[in-house]
């Protein structure tokens, strides 16, 4: 009883079937293929939505409007403080605030002429790091800074990050819902055709079975057929996704490239994602295989 | 060997294939089991390999009551047992030579020694230049001696024949005979259903006939009533 | 050769094989509604994406600046032609300017408390029509308007409509390109399993040819039977779409609502889309049929 | 009815199955076909048919070269030839009924009328009770039995049985033949391959005896000879 000697036979016999009944192997790795190609674009869809909204992101600005003629150290300790916190903090002097309206109202910009040389306060405008980018959090901060000294009020455009809130909230989870109807559909297809090409082969089962074979001595090379399908599959998807950087992905970068978002394709390619592709393959072969040989051995 | 007491089997919605069967196989017996087409011989074999339970009665195979075994027992029962189909049960897409193999691999038998076994059967049925073709390549006949071939590969202790020469001619079905016979004086219990009624003529052993899914004679209990008698 | 009794003996024959062998039917019509399931889903998402766009549409706005004092009547006729083409005008009087610059300039607004009673012109506010909303569209409007007598300047926001149109196309491509994906994906699914479940059937095939059946004779019953998987698929699919209407799509369309867009269900759900599915699934179910017997007949 | 010139049969790699076979069966013929198991029955039966072909020389059924057959025409060909299968060859997801019903659906009969012939087909085979078993049901002598009766429900001009008794009793086994010798009787062309050598004994037919693929012997010729010497 041999471990060795055994694992040979399994091998053999696994090969044995490919070899001379190639169809439902080929059947089930094109499926495989298909199936897992599809989710691998899911994900790198969302992926690319994720880097969309953290991107859109980006765009939360809170000003905090200064004093004029607050002292330059309590700014500089206010500054400080929310660098510290992780905010990207920019003083926008009166003069500098006058050129920006004037830029912003455009043809209407005559009407500023009439105003005092530094009628609008100074300000310190935020860039907010991904984790404050949150309606709540804002909120607080705002409380927060109103209380400091030298602030006199903080405009976090309230309607803008809660829209903004909401769009990712939709984003994520439409997309983790399309996501996991797209593995469902993979796993359930996966599996039946799994459970067909066995099916299509039952009469081989209940053969070994009747010349005295245990369940485990069937099972074992309808296992390793299922771990090698798996596999191709995998392949097969990778040379698909592979496909789709070099001739689709480059225009559809080009058309997103106003949204800043980092290529999705470098979500698609990588040895991390190709390692976990082939593994997801290996293991939807081999459990659909185990499932489908434990159906055809009870009938 | 084998011993069954009031065996009954039925399918559901029909009349049942076999009725109040009792019978004795002694071990290293050769039988001929006879009778009509459908009388149940095949059914009768089918129960002693496991294949199906009987409606009622007991089945002792080697002492173990397969009536009342554990599905993951049956398997090492059957490999004691060496079984030639009626319908060959041949794996299509496995060469003469694995499906022989087959029998020896379910064992753990290394490759070298399995292959060496093989080839040797293979060649007292005479199919030696056929062991890498595929089954559906062969004749009727040829299938039939490879099944005979996987059969007795692992020196079974009981033989279960189906009809083993329903495609041979007569030269092969004397040859394969005389193989069994010789199987069965080196220790094996064997029971040969079949039709040929020259085969009983010829070899004069004790005859078990059915009609109807009952005995309806055996030659080792009417010589036992001779004897009395 | 009576038409009648053929086409019975082809409808004994397809129903007798879906209930002597019902386990490849089974599986067919599972994968089959699977993947007209996530057709449906997609084909909804895309639509919901569509209506997204259009709702984001609605935010190009067109500020016509006029000059102070312009005749009423100029601005009217101005107003009439526009309105003409579809757009919704409204008129800001420098009044009402005045008052949204101070909202909008929020803490800041005391600077404008030294203006004049009426710095800021007056202005035409232009809601685009969606033949309008594109930026090729809206420049040569602005270059047309832009030579009428009231009008001093246009501005029609270049940036933000160049973004939207980018995003547009882009999320058009994207959702285009994802449903092709899934179109072809299921096409190939759907085939696949449909040459397995007859690959496990071959045997009869080939019996049939033996006794004498022609290829169409061979054949009927399978096109009836894939037929009947692909109708039986889609309402599988169906019964999954409403219940996904039912349990998913609520709570969805609450987190999509600021984005004002009509229910995606609403393309879910309908006789007109039921229909549709109904027919592609018995188109699948045929042509894949027809493919995998034609296969089967050939070897 | 059949004219075989210098037919070659060869499957790539082995040695030749059939060679030169030279054979003429007239139509109303009763022909048995015997030999060894492997010495190419089965496929010449398949070269009559149009399951394989030759790989040289004509082959004439009928009057239709099926050398050279279009691939379209052999179903139309196959439906004047009864043939009864080594291996059966049974829809295993249909009723015995439909089984045999099958020849008449692919001629396009009335399922009135083919019920009733099925039926009357099964009663001489002795299968009436089993017309809604499914083939897997039934033993081996009760499937041969039902390949018989399909073979024969549509009135074939010719018929081609290959080795239709391996699995019957010696009383089926007569019964059956002598249903052959009525079809034939009737104007069916008949080919038996057969290794029951009782059989040829028996009924006193043409025996065409093949060997290694070669015809070794011809009763038909034999007889030829005798009378001419
Ligand atoms: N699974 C089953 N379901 C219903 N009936 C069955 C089943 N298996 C066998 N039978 C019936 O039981 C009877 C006996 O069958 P069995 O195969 O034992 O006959 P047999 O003696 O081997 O005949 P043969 O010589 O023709 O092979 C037959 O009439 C058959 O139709
Ligand atoms: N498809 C094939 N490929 C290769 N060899 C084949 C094929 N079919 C048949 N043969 C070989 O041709 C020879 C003759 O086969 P055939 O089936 O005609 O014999 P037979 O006379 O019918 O024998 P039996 O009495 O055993 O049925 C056999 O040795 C067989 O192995
Ligand atoms: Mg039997
Ligand atoms: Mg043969």
């Amino acid at each position: 009883m041999g471990g060795v000697a055994k694992a040979e036979v399994f091998w053999r016999s696994a090969l044995q079937g490919i070899r001379h009944q190639p169809f439902p192997h080929v059947v089930a790795v094109l499926t495989l293929g298909i199936a897992l190609f599809t989710l691998g674009l899911g994900r790198a869809g969302s992926l690319a939505v994720e880097h969309l909204l953290r991107s859109l992101g980006t765009e939360v600005q809170v000003t905090v409007w200064l004093r004029p003629g607050a002292p330059q150290a309590d700014v500089d300790v206010l500054s400080a403080a929310l660098r510290g916190r992780g905010f990207g903090v920019q003083l926008v002097t009166p003069r500098a605030a006058v050129e920006r309206l004037t830029r912003e109202l455009g043809p209407a910009a005559d009407a500023l002429r009439g105003l005092a040389s530094e009628p609008l306060p100074p300000s310190l405008e935020l860039q907010v790091p991904p984790a404050w980018r949150d309606p709540a959090a804002l909120r607080q901060l705002a409380d927060e800074l109103q209380r400091q000294a030298p602030v006199t009020a903080v405009d976090w455009g309230e309607a803008a990050v809660e829209r903004l809130g909401a769009l990712a909230r939709a984003l994520r989870w439409g997309g983790l819902f399309a996501f996991a109807i797209l593995l469902c559909a993979t796993v359930v297809v996966v599996s039946a055709t799994l459970q067909l090409a066995i099916y299509a082969r039952r009469e081989e089962v209940e053969i070994q079975k009747l010349v005295g074979a245990t369940d485990r001595f069937v099972r074992a090379p309808f296992l390793i057929e299922g771990l090698l399908q798996g596999m191709a599959g995998a392949a097969l998807a990778l040379v698909g996704l592979a496909a789709v950087l070099h001739w689709v992905a480059p225009p559809l970068e080009t058309l997103f490239a106003f949204l800043r978002v980092p290529s999705p394709a470098a979500a698609l390619w990588g040895l991390r994602s190709t390692l976990e592709l082939l593994g997801v393959g290996a293991l939807l072969g081999l459990l659909g295989s185990f499932l489908a040989v434990s159906r055809a051995l009870r009938a | 060997m084998i011993q069954m007491f009031h065996v009954t089997k039925s399918y559901p919605g029909d009349p049942p294939v076999l009725t109040d069967v009792n019978l004795t196989v002694d071990k290293g017996e050769f039988v001929f089991l006879t009778g009509p087409s459908g009388a149940g011989k095949t059914t009768l074999l089918r129960l002693v390999f496991c294949d199906e339970k009987p409606t009622r009665g007991q089945i002792l195979v080697g002492g173990r009551n397969v009536a009342r075994i554990r599905a993951a027992s049956v398997p090492y029962l059957r490999r004691n047992i060496g079984v030639v189909f009626q319908d060959f049960k041949l794996l299509p897409h496995r060469t003469v030579l694995d499906n022989v193999a087959f029998t020896l691999d379910v064992l753990g038998t290394p490759r070298s020694e399995s292959r060496e076994r093989v080839l040797r059967m293979l060649k007292l049925v005479g199919l030696q230049h056929k062991a890498e073709s595929l089954p559906l390549k062969l004749s009727g006949g040829e299938q039939q001696r490879v099944v005979i071939a996987r059969a007795l590969v692992n020196d079974p202790t009981i033989l279960l024949a189906d009809e083993p020469t329903g495609n041979l001619d007569p030269g092969l079905t004397v040859e394969i005979l005389d193989l069994l016979c010789e199987v069965n004086v080196r220790g094996t219990t064997v029971v040969v259903a079949t039709h040929d009624a020259t085969l009983l003529e010829r070899y004069q052993k004790r005859v078990i006939r059915l009609e109807r899914g009952r005995v309806v004679s055996d030659t080792a209990q009417s010589e036992a009533v001779r004897r009395t008698g």
